[in-house]
Formats: structure tokens, sequence, C-alpha cells
């Protein structure tokens, strides 16, 4: 809550637009936990960039004789692998570092898809109603009927294994989300003065949708798609938890602590580090996109 | 609020306290999987009949070293090559009190042999584990007379695995009541059957006592046995060393030590009947030339495998055959691990800068063919794990003839009766559903067409000696090794073992 | 003050500040402000939004929550300082002697819970001769809230108590709060703004009946408005605040005939015409400044026809006549002493 | 609620039904992998005999016609045979689904009774330790991935200390004549106290971790409309009343300030369902959800697509609990 506004002296004087965001990222940037909170998600983007860098042994390396080594301060551990080994004898350190790849990869891509299709479908038929929001309403609500996880598992039976396909069956229902939000602000914006103006003074639909709608309902569909992208990294792990996600080798976090599942009762190890991983970066994001949506907007809640 | 404290304290203590206290008298087993149905005749999966088999008897079973032995049956014998005589033994009771007799017995059979005999015209998923049988009937009151269309050998080896209903009790209940009734002769009957949970049996008392020639011939030792559903594997483990339950199955290898180390509970381990191979694909032009074969046969440690991964507990094979099947050629010299030789192989065949292939596998077996791909890939075949599931594996690698895609299929053939007939032929014949390396060879089949009618057990012997031969000579397949299946059990047992074909009979299993 | 003790005032504020700590700064919401409610007498409050009016009768209520706090004055109401009392003791003085109504009844009603039930619990809370028996008591206060639903004029009161405030019209729910604040007889009734959400001829209905009921109750009013045109028809005495000061203070009749403030000036300037009343008008032009880090000096100086160089100081409260004060050091020329 | 605003409601539910059934067929249809195959498993056999089994499970017929046959036996109330079990999928789900139903109903009611109080003193007392302490926790709650949280659980208070069973809805030797077949009300109907802390013992650790993340966002939600509903006028009024601070908080702004509360937490159970499957999974909970996964990796189609009308019919019936529930806490909105 930005506090002018929250006075009661009324004293709050109408601003420009500009100095409104600047003052919002102001507020952001006084909410020291979301500031931290960012710099761990900037981290984590710059861990998963120069992941050959920072690893210190091939994520895909086997050694038989290292076989699910423990962690450097166990006994029997050693720095060179210092969170241990997995079932195969690979590093688990190196395993995480790429495997923030793949999280923050089919993170950002399924919002990135989700959120172009959802704010198209979502314009669509808030702007122009009709048969097009009748039928667009109508698909989000089967959609909606299904539950998530089900129907991405029987998306990834249908397509098979896979990085693209794991995008795909997210963000097949993951649209939903930004289409709501998109067509309910639309709904509204539609009816405001100016946009009444530039249909008055001749403008295209496709303009009017692009150019005078979506630049002022963005802030909360940036804002819930920060959030969503939280979920969609945990939806990913689910799903590589369950067996249905990337092919193997490569590290996936939720596939590392479903494979380190079955050892945990005397190598607590493998599948406990890769959990944590998931734990900081979704909680990082998370943290950030509610001091996001504190700075940005106000009134918007869950 | 004091109050309501301390009314929260109290159900926290009770939260606290142990669950009911464990009788002596009830066994419990930690088990992967619920059974699908109770119906004998109505279902394709081990599991299930690994439950119901403590509760139905069948003709003949099998003791823990797969010895076959009349069971419902007082004896039997082989008339002429597709004429078999069973004779029923009298004086057995169902649950339900009524007497089993001839007629229940052939009734059984019928009913998963014939076309539409479960009723609503369909026929038992079953029928085909009965082989060529062409009709059975009861001769001279207690015989049951099973005649085949033409030889068959297999069939007392085939007929464990089908348990005896009650007609009356069909009848009465019709196929649908089946599904969740169990009316038996075996050792236990069902008390409630918890979807999902557990299946709770107690022990008939009126049990004629079971197979003659495995003692003791009684009733079951336990007042109760329980099957406790519990899928995942560290779960199952905890349950067994917190002593909640008294056997489990499937007990990972990695987790052999911490159940030995632990005060009361023991490992048990039994060779399987499963044989593990790696397909090549033999349309692909690659693996069309033997050397290639060859070359990835030397490529792999397998010993190093089961030694690490396996902990052990697998036994090397040179053909497809178990170390313990009828008919396992013991002399077979196999392929050593040499990856240099495995170059020099690529390069005559060809290919001296390695090759690039993938090699599928199941989802279960990821570690291990991931392993395998590693140690192919250091002897220059470059091999990429696809993980797929077990079903669309299935689609793309058992073609039965059709034309397959793929490289390598890390895969496995179970043989419930150790008869090499029910995993050669399958695996070997042209076009068969398991030759998923499109392996044909015209002697072969014809050699193992003669096996299968055969009814000199020595000579048949011999036939399967020089089939494996035969097939390891022209190496279709790596062949990779047969894991034991390890159970973890309760030192408070005694008078059970595990049996290869993974059956979990109770009937004499005890605790102190 | 030397006013004599036996017309001692009801309330006697003097010297509140009020302060809202914020992250830009401190914003001095009420400055240095001095009130007196005299008994039997209606007092107008006039002044643009922001001018500090009703953050001075939130004061006197003891409304006022972090990040907002009183940081200094005196609030003596009937010989009591309520600054002093303890929160238990304000709260009967909060409501019980003190009622208060707000500007807009739609959303000062509670949505969720039924006329009946609002006026009620006021009753309840403030009523120390109910009966003690449960049945008895509940009587006694349902036959009160019928009468004074009935005493604002809504009619068939006893079926409406369980209606819930959206079925009412605009007009019936300003009577309805008003008969929530009275239900307590309360000495001293603030009301914050009664008619700007209603429209005319409402307005003229609502406004009797404050006055109405001032009279027959015996109760003093304490009247918020920023339009002087309701205060000249209803108020005895009336006070005008801009940017958190009192700027003057006066007979209505002598304030509205000879204004000594040239922003009470501009007020009547643009009173607007009787058929146009309760139309948002600018009054003047320019903006109230932002109450964060004023200048010590006249702060009506920026919209103020008639500053001057001597302006650029504080200015202090002036008597301008008989119970008159202006905070003006230009007009006093024109007074003439 | 009026009889109308009811029926279009209901009719409203055809078009998301058969919707849903078409993407579902569709789907299991585009799935490759064939249920006979895998019920043959490692066996030689005739063509003859695989083509009798297809066609015993009614896949030897056309797409479209399979479709068709679901449809209209599905109108009857028929759903199909499962492939597996043999027999009606609507009984096979319908023993698995009071497992679910009593887990999602646990971790519901957990979730309430925790945030909702959380939530209302995190908002009263705003900035205060507590209010801290509830934002970490509710943050922690929606990162923390369940498959993985559960599987810390059941390691340390299952196995390290042996509080808590490993698995499972109930120990074998509590028996309970079955009323409504959800474990812990029939055990308390029966007046078996050792039974129902039994289930209770069972239910605990997987219905925390199916209702933590639920809890996170109610408390968040919570906080939030309390926040909101504390500035408004008539909690202004209320106060200028003169009442209690209790009664401000409790009578005045509780009531409004549930009902976003309540319109999350009925959309919220929807993902409660959706969830149970891992939580199923990870504690052995013999519920629909892991049967729903097990079943699409075997292929039972009819079981499948009667789960999943199951969830959607679920769903559409949630949001109508939630759009009565609004009407009940808020006067102004008839539906």
């Amino acid at each position: 809550m930005s506090t002018a506004a929250q006075s009661p002296t009324e004293a709050a004087t109408p601003a420009a637009a500009t100095s409104i965001f600047r003052r919002n990222m102001r507020d952001f940037a006084d909410n020291r936990l979301a500031l931290v909170s960012a710099v761990v998600v900037v981290l984590f983007v710059l861990m998963a960039l120069a992941a050959p860098l920072v690893a210190p042994h091939d994520p895909n390396a086997t050694d038989l004789f290292r076989r699910l080594q423990p962690p450097a301060w166990m006994e029997g551990g050693s720095w060179s692998y210092p969170l241990g080994a997995d079932a195969l004898g690979r590093d688990i350190l190196s395993r995480i570092i790429y495997g923030t790849r793949i999280s923050i990869f089919i993170g950002a891509a399924v919002i990135l898809v989700a959120t172009t299709i959802g704010i198209l479908a979502g314009l669509a038929a808030g702007y122009l109603r009709g048969w097009t929001d009748v039928a667009i309403s109508r698909l989000v609500d089967i959609l909606l009927g299904f539950p998530y996880l089900i129907f991405a598992i029987g998306l990834m039976a249908m397509m098979g294994p896979g990085l693209v396909n794991i995008i795909l069956a997210l963000a097949y229902k993951e649209w939903v989300i930004p289409c709501r939000v998109v067509r309910g602000e639309t709904l509204v914006t539609r009816e405001l003065e100016y946009v009444e103006a530039a249909r008055a003074l001749g403008a295209s639909r496709g303009h009017i949708m692009l150019r005078e709608i979506l630049p002022n309902i963005l802030s909360p569909v940036i804002v819930v798609s920060t959030i969503r992208m939280a979920h969609v990294i945990i939806l990913e792990a689910s799903l590589s938890f369950l067996g249905l996600g990337v092919q193997p080798p490569t590290a996936s976090w939720g596939a590392m602590v479903a494979d380190g599942r079955a050892f945990i009762l005397e190598s607590w190890w493998v599948s406990t580090f890769p959990g944590v991983a998931i734990l900081l970066l979704v909680l990082a994001i998370n943290v950030a996109s509610q001091g996001l949506r504190d700075a940005f907007d106000p009134r918007f809640s869950e | 609020m004091t109050k309501l404290h301390r009314t929260l304290m109290v159900s926290a203590l009770a939260l606290c306290t142990a669950a009911p206290a464990v009788s002596a008298q009830e066994l419990v087993v930690g088990f992967t999987r619920d059974a699908d149905t109770l119906d004998p005749a109505n279902h394709r999966n081990r599991e299930t009949e690994t439950v119901i088999r403590n509760m139905f008897d069948g003709v003949l079973t099998r003791d823990s070293s797969m010895e076959i032995h009349p069971q419902l049956a007082e004896s039997y014998e082989q008339v002429s090559p597709t004429v078999y005589d069973f004779h029923i033994r009298e004086g057995v009771q169902f649950h339900d009190g009524t007497e089993m007799t001839a007629g229940d017995v052939a009734f059984t059979l019928r009913r998963i042999t014939e076309e539409g005999a479960m009723g609503d015209g369909q026929t038992s998923p079953r029928q085909s584990l009965m082989g060529p049988v062409e009709s059975v009937e009861v001769v001279e009151g207690n015989t049951v007379r099973v005649t085949l269309s033409e030889p068959w050998p297999l069939l007392p080896a085939m007929l464990p695995f089908q348990e005896v209903v009650s007609q009356d009790f069909v009848e009465e209940v019709g196929t649908e009541g089946m599904a969740t009734q169990a009316n038996g002769t075996g050792p236990f009957e069902l008390v409630e059957w918890r979807r999902g949970d557990s299946i709770i049996m107690e022990r008939f008392e009126d049990y004629y006592g079971g197979a003659e020639g495995i003692p003791p011939v009684d009733t079951a030792c336990v007042e109760r046995a329980i099957f406790r559903i519990i899928p995942e594997s560290a779960s199952r483990v905890a349950a067994l060393l917190s002593g909640d339950v008294h056997i489990i199955n499937e007990l990972p290898p990695h987790s052999v030590a911490q159940v030995e180390n632990n005060s009361g509970t023991e490992v048990m381990t039994v060779n399987g009947t499963r044989s593990f191979f790696i397909a090549m694909n033999m349309e692909n032009e690659i693996f069309d030339d033997i050397r290639v074969r060859q070359a990835v046969a030397h490529a792999i440690d397998r010993d190093l495998i089961i030694d690490r991964i396996l902990g052990g507990n697998a036994e090397a094979i040179n053909g497809i055959l178990s170390p313990d099947a009828f008919g396992k050629n013991d002399e077979l010299e196999g392929y050593d691990y040499d990856p240099e030789r495995a170059q020099e192989l690529l390069a005559e065949a060809g290919y001296p800068d390695g090759i690039e292939v993938t090699l599928d596998v199941e989802g279960a077996f990821r570690d291990t063919a991931q392993a395998v791909a590693s140690l192919l890939t250091d002897a220059g075949i470059n091999t990429q794990v696809s993980v797929g599931e077990g079903t669309m594996l299935t689609q793309q690698w058992r073609t039965e003839g059709e034309p397959k895609t793929g490289d390598m299929y890390f895969t496995s053939w179970g043989n419930g009766s150790l008869d090499p007939q029910g995993i050669f032929v399958p695996t070997h014949m042209t076009d068969a559903r398991g030759n998923s390396a499109g392996y044909a060879n015209p002697e072969l089949d014809a050699l193992l067409e003669e096996a299968a009618v055969e009814t000199d057990r020595a000579e048949r012997a011999e036939m399967y000696q020089e089939a494996e031969a035969m097939a390891a000579a022209d190496a279709p397949y790596v062949y990779l090794w047969v894991p034991q299946d390890i159970y973890g059990v309760s030192t408070r047992l005694s008078g059970w073992s595990p049996s290869p074909d993974s059956r979990i009979n109770l009937h004499d299993a005890c605790l102190d | 003050m030397t006013d004599t003790a036996a017309s001692q005032p009801l309330l006697s504020v003097s010297g509140l500040r009020t302060v809202f700590e914020t992250r830009a700064g401190s914003v001095f919401a009420v400055d240095g402000v001095d009130v007196n409610v005299r008994r039997g007498e209606c007092l107008g409050v006039v002044g643009e939004s922001g001018s500090g009016k009703s953050v001075t009768f939130s004061s006197v209520m003891g409304l006022i929550k972090p990040p907002g706090r009183i940081a200094a004055g005196e609030i003596i109401f009937d010989g009591r300082d309520l600054r002093a009392l303890s929160p238990a003791e304000m709260r009967m003085v909060r409501g019980g002697e003190i009622a208060m109504t707000l500007q807009d009844a739609l959303t000062a009603l509670n949505p969720a819970l039924t006329v009946g039930a609002q006026i009620a619990e006021m009753i309840e809370a403030h009523d120390p001769g109910l009966p003690r028996s449960e049945p008895a008591r509940r009587r006694a206060i349902r036959t009160r809230a019928v009468e004074m639903l009935g005493l604002v004029g809504i009619p068939s009161p006893d079926e409406r108590l369980r209606q819930y405030p959206h079925e009412f019209s605009g007009g019936m729910r300003q009577r309805i709060m008003i008969a929530i604040a009275l239900a307590s007889r309360p000495r001293l009734l603030i009301a914050d703004e009664p008619t700007t959400a209603l429209d005319v001829t409402i307005q003229a209905q609502v406004l009797e009946l404050i006055t109405e009921l001032r009279t027959e109750l015996g109760m003093s009013v304490v009247l918020i408005t920023h339009d002087l045109g309701v205060v000249a028809e209803h108020c005895d005495r009336v006070m005008v605040m801009y940017a958190g000061q009192v700027v003057e203070e006066g007979p209505t009749a002598e304030v509205i005939a000879d204004p000594r403030h040239p922003y009470t000036k501009g007020l009547l300037g643009s009173i607007p015409r009787i058929e146009l009343r309760g139309q948002k008008i600018q009054p003047i032009e320019g903006q109230v400044p932002e109450l964060i880090d004023l200048p010590p000096q006249c702060r009506f100086y920026s919209r103020c026809a008639l500053a001057g160089a001597d302006c650029l100081k504080p200015i202090e409260m002036r008597r301008v006549g008989p119970d008159r004060q202006a905070r003006c050091i230009r007009t006093r020329k024109e007074v003439g002493a | 609620m009026s009889l109308t605003k009811l029926i279009e409601r209901l009719l409203q539910l055809v078009p998301v039904l058969l919707g849903v059934s078409v993407i579902v067929f569709i789907m299991m249809a585009l799935t490759p992998g064939d249920p006979v195959e895998i019920m043959i498993g490692d066996q030689n056999i005739s063509a003859e005999q695989e083509a009798q089994m297809r066609r015993d499970l009614g896949l030897d017929e056309p797409v479209h016609q399979r479709f068709l046959t679901f449809l209209g036996n599905a109108v009857q109330g028929d759903f199909g045979t499962s492939f597996y079990h043999r027999r009606p999928v609507s009984e096979v789900i319908a023993e698995r689904l009071p497992a679910t139903i009593e887990l999602s109903l646990v971790a519901l009611i957990l979730a309430l009774a925790t945030s909702i109080p959380l939530g209302v003193v995190a908002a009263i007392r705003k900035n205060s330790v507590l209010d801290r302490l509830a934002t970490v926790g509710s943050l922690l709650g929606v990162s923390l991935p369940g498959f993985w949280f559960g599987i810390l659980l059941l390691m340390l208070f299952a196995v390290h200390l042996q509080l808590l069973p490993v698995a499972g809805r109930i120990s074998y030797q509590s028996e309970i004549e079955p009323i409504t077949h959800l474990l812990l009300v029939d055990s308390l109907l029966r007046g078996r106290l050792d039974a129902f802390a039994d289930a209770a013992r069972h239910i605990i650790l997987p219905a925390i971790t199916l209702g933590l993340p639920m809890t996170a966002i109610l408390t968040r939600v919570t906080r939030t409309s309390m926040l909101e509903v504390m500035r408004t006028d008539y909690i202004t009024f209320a106060e200028a009343k003169g009442l209690s601070r209790r009664r401000v908080i409790y009578r005045h702004a509780l009531k409004n300030a549930l009902i976003p509360t309540v319109s999350v937490a009925a959309i919220e159970t929807g993902s409660l369902l959706g969830g149970n499957m891992i939580v199923e999974t990870v504690f052995g909970w013999p519920g629909l959800g892991r049967l729903v996964v097990e079943s699409i990796f075997v292929r039972n189609f009819p079981l499948v697509q009667a789960a999943v009308l199951l969830y959607a019919v679920t769903y559409v019936m949630l949001n109508f609990i939630a759009d009565i529930l609004y009407t009940v806490l808020n006067p102004r909105v008839k539906l």
C-alpha cells in the first residue's frame, strides 16, 4: 500500500503516470525483503546462464564408484562433490546448477506463451464481446474444469516426454489465468473515456485493443504472471516427480527429488538438496512478486 | 482457555501413542500394489494373483523352489500328448462350507478357456495362459480331463497360474460379484478388502491342509494375514524397520544394508524369473552388422553394474534363459567386458569414429540404462538414453514383424513358469511379439517349434541348449542378467521363503 | 478565553495538533486548532477537502489510528479531559455522549448486518437502564429501535428493522444513520457532511430533521460541511478551516454578512444559487498546499489576492469583533478597529 | 436463490461437461499405448486371442463410434467398465472417493481453522511479530513443493521419530462398520474413540501437506481483506458508536472480510482435489487421485474419462457453492 493514498488528509495530488511509476519503483526498492529476493532470483538466472562455468563437474558424468557419496561434511564425503553424489555417482551440486536452467527456462517459457495467448484471448473476449466472448469464456470454463496436474499428465502421456512438450502441456491450461484477468480488466477499460474517444476517432479494433487498452491493463497482468511463474516451476517439478518430465540425463529438480525419494532412508541428500533449491527459487520469486504487487497494484489480491 | 488447552494436550498425547498393538498371530505384508479384482479368472496381473493365491488354491501349485505339486488334485497324469487327467481331492471345502467337486474344477477351467464364458459375451483375459485347451470335462466322478488341440508340454507348468472357484457361488453372485468377494478353498478367507489400502484375511479353520508335497499339511499358522498396500519403496522399508509389517516385497538393493543392519529384520533373496537384455534393432543398418552388436556386448561391464547398482543381487546371463530355467545351456561363453575389442569391432564394421545411438528404456530402469549408456559411450558407442512409458515402448518395439523404429531397447521378459518356451519363443522366433531385435533365423524357428511339442524332457532340454548357443552366436541381444527378487522380512518370521515366481504364499508362515 | 463559567462550552478543544507520519514526512493535518461548542448550539464547520475539519472531530472522538496521532492539545468535554480517559471510559463517551454520523450512509452502514442489529448494538452499548433479564432486555431494545426509526421518519419501522441497508434509499439510509447516532441520546452530535451524498430535496429534509431533533433532544450539533449555504440556514455559529487551521470563526450571520478572511470571502463568492446547490464547484483558483514541511507563512498565501510581503510570517488568530476571530492581517484595516 | 438462477446454473454445466468429455476423449484417443498390450505383458499370444481381448474391452470400434457410445451410456449414468478391475468404473471410483473426500475435507478444515484466525490477527496487529511470521509463513507455504515437503514430514515424523504411521488410512486392526465411509466421522458415530485417534494419526501428515498451500493463500487473502475492511467507513462508524474492539472486529469486520476468503477457498478446494494425486502417492493414501494417475499410465480410458468428468462436475459445483456462500455472507447480492 502506498502510504500517501492511505492517509486521511485527502491531500493526494494527481500526478503524471511516470511519477507514479517512479514512486512504485521506489516503494518496491524500499521493501528490503523483496529487493533481496529479486537479487536471489537474478542470481539463479545468472547461475543458469553460467552453469558450465560454475558447475564443478559435468552434470551427467556418472561414476559408479561414487554412488550415493555423502556431502562433503559427512563421513565419506569430499569437497570435490560438496553436496554428495546421486545413485549414478553424479555430482548433485552440478546437477542442481544445471537444473536451474530447466526450471527457469520452463517457468519463463510457459508464462511467456501462456501470457501472450491469455492477453490476446482476454482482449478479444473482453473487447469484442458477443460470440467471441462466449466461445472463449466457455473454453476457459471447460479448461478450468480439469484439475491442472491431471490435464498436464494426460497431455504428457499423449505427446510423450520432452522439454517442448512440458511447456506445451503446462501452457495449454496456464493461459486461462492471464486470460481471465485481461478479460475482466478489458471489460472495465473499454468503457473509459479515452477508449470511447479513440473509437469516436475511428481507430481500428486492433489498435484500440493493443495500443489503448493493453498498456493500461498490463501491470496486473505482470503481477499475476510473476506469481504464476513460481507456480509453474512447482508444477514442472511435480510432473518430473511423477516421471513425466524432461528426458534424462537432463537434470531437473523435480526429477532429482523423485529419483532420490527411493534413497531417502539412507541417502537423504539426494532428494533434499534439489528440494531446497526449488523452495529457494520459488520463495524468492514469490516474495519479489509480492513486493511488485504491493508497489504496483495495491487493490490486487489473489 | 485452560480447559481447551488440556483437551488439546490430551488429544495430542492420544495421537502420539502407538497404534493398536500387533498381535503375534497377525502377519502383515507390505506390498507394492493392490489387487485389481478378487476374481481369479478376470485379470492379467501378477500382484493380483499373489493376493488371490492366499484365498484360492489351484489344481496344481509350486513350492518355493518352483517344483510343481498337485494341490487340489491328488495326482495327475498325461494320458496322451494331448490329454491330461487330474484326479481331484475329495472332502475339500470352500470357505462358504460347500464341498469342492471335480465339477467346480471343470467349471473353473472352462470359465477361463471357453470364449464368452465370463458372461456378457466376455472371455477371460487369462485364456491365452491356458494354451491350446480344447475341452475340459469330468470323467469318472472325480477326474477332470483336459483335452488339448495340439501337444503342449507346458500345461502342468501353467496350471499353477489358475485358481479354482465354486460353480454355485459364481452362478449366484455373477462375474461382477466375483470381483469383490472371495469364496475359495485356500488357507485364508477374506475378511475385508479396503481398496487401495489393505486386504485383510483370516485363517480358514476347515482348510484341508494344502499340497501333500509341501509340508506341513495343516491349517495356516497365523490367525490373520494382511496385505498392506505401500507403493513407495522408502515407506515400505520404513514400515518394515519399525515393525509394522513383517514381509516386504521389492526391497530396493540400496536398502539391503539398512535392513540387514537393523536388529529384528533381515534380507531374503531368490533368483527371479525375469531376464534383462538389450534388443538391438536389426532392421537398422548399423545393427544389421553382427560386429556392431558384438561391440555393444563387449562394451558393457555387467559385473560392474550388478555390483554397483543392483547391489550384487543379480546373476549375469549369456543367453536368454535364467540360470534356474529348464534347458539352460551352462556352457555358453558370452561376451566379456572389453571396450578395446568393442572399438576394434566398430572399426572393422566401418565405424572407426564410433556411432550415435539411442537407448530406449522404461522409467523404472532409467538409472541402470544410464549407467549402461555411459559404458557404451566410453567405448565409442555414443548412447543417448530415451525414457518412455512402458506402454508406448511396447507399441514401438513389440511390433510382431511390423517395421520398428529406434536403435536399442533396454528391456526384460518375465517367465514365471521357468519353462524355456515361455521366454524363448516370444523373444527369438521370427516376428514373435517380444522379438524386439527383429531377429530372424529359420533354423532356430524350426528348432523351437520342434521343442515346443517334444514330450521327452531330456530331449527337449538338449534342444533348448542348442537353441541358446545358436542365438548367442548371432547376438541379436545383449543378454544382461536375471535380478534376484529381494525381500525384507522380520526375524520373527519362520516357515516362509521367497519364491522365484514372486508369489507370497502365507500358508506356512509363522510369527513368534 | 475569558468566557464566564456560566456559559462554559460543552466541548472545548485547544491547541489541537494531529499528525500523520508518512514516508514522505509528517503531515500536520490539524495544526493548532481551537474549537468551542456551546450547549444547545449548532456549530457549522466549513472548509474544502483536506482542510482538517474531519480530522479535528475524529481526534475529538478518539478515532485517530496509526500512523496518525494527536501530538498536542487539550480536549475538554463537559469538564472532563478526554485525552486522559482510559480506553473503556472513552468508549462510553464515544457514541454515548458524543455521537457521530459519517458522510455517506451507504458505506457507513455495515452491509452485512440488518438495520435493527445496528441500532440495537448502539442502544445496548450505552443504555445502562436496560432491564436485566434477557427477554425483557431484548424487548426494550427493540421498542427503542422502533421508536428511533419512527423519530427519523422511517415508515413502518417495525418491519424494516429486519432489512439490510442496501434495501433502503439514500435518504432513508442517512436517516437511519442519524437514528443510530441518536439512539444513545448523546449530548453532542457531530454530523460529518450529512448531505453531500444526497440529492437536493432529500438534503433539505435531512437537515430539517437534524435541526428539529436538536431542539427536541436539547443537544449540541457540529455540522461539518463544505457548503456555506447549509451553514447559513442551520447553524448559530460558523468556523472556517483551511489547511489544518481555523481561519475565521463567529456568529453565522455576521461572518456571512462581513467575512474577515479572504478565504471565507472566496467561499461566499462561490455559494451557488439555490437551484444549483449541492453541486461541487471549485471555489477559488489554486489548490490547498500539501501539509508537509509548510513554510512558516500564511497558508493561504499562494491563492490570496491580497497577499503581500508581510504575509510571509506565521499569522495568528486575531479578534475581529465581539465573539469573532480571523487569521488575516490584511483585512484588519478594513475592519477599522 | 431463485429457481431460474439455479436451473441456469445447472444448464451451464452441460456445455462444460460436454466440452470436458470431448477433450478428454480426444486426448485419450490420441495417446499412444495400448491397454491390451499392457494386459498381455510378457506372453506370446495368438492374433485371434489378442483381437478377442480388444473386442472384450470395446476397443475394436472406431474412435467416433466409441465416443458416441460413451456419451450415450454416460447420459444414462453408465461410464463403462474399468479395463483392469472389470467392473463399472463408477463402482471403482466410488470405492476410492471417500478417502479422497476425507483427506480433502480435513485439509480444508485445517486450512480454514488456521488461516482465518491467523489472517485476522495478522491484520489487526499489522506489523507485529505475529503478522510478520504469518507473512513469512504464508510465503513459505505457497513455495514449498508438496511432494518434497510430504517426504520430509514422512521421514521426520514417521521414520525417525516414529510418532505417526508411514502409510495408509487407518490401521488394519481398526474395523469400523461404515456409515458415511469417512473414517473419522464413522468412528465418532460408532463411538470408537480409539479408531478415531488411529484414523487421525494417519490423516494428519497428508492433510497438512495437502492443506499447506491453501492455508498460506487463505491467510494472505484474509489478512488483505481484513485490512481493507478495517479501513472502511462502516468500521469507523462502528468505532464511533463506542462499541468494544472485540465487537467491531468479530461482528462488523469479520463477516465482510470473509467474503473473499470464502470465494477463494471454494476455488482452492478445486486445486486441493488436483493436488491430491501427489500427496496420495507420497503417503500411500488409497484415494482417487492415485488411481487416476495410475489409470493414465496403464491407459485405463473409461476410468480416466469418468474421473475427469467427476472432477469437472465438482469444480462447477464448488463454484456454485461459493456463489451461495457469497450471498449468505453478503446480503447485497441476490442470486
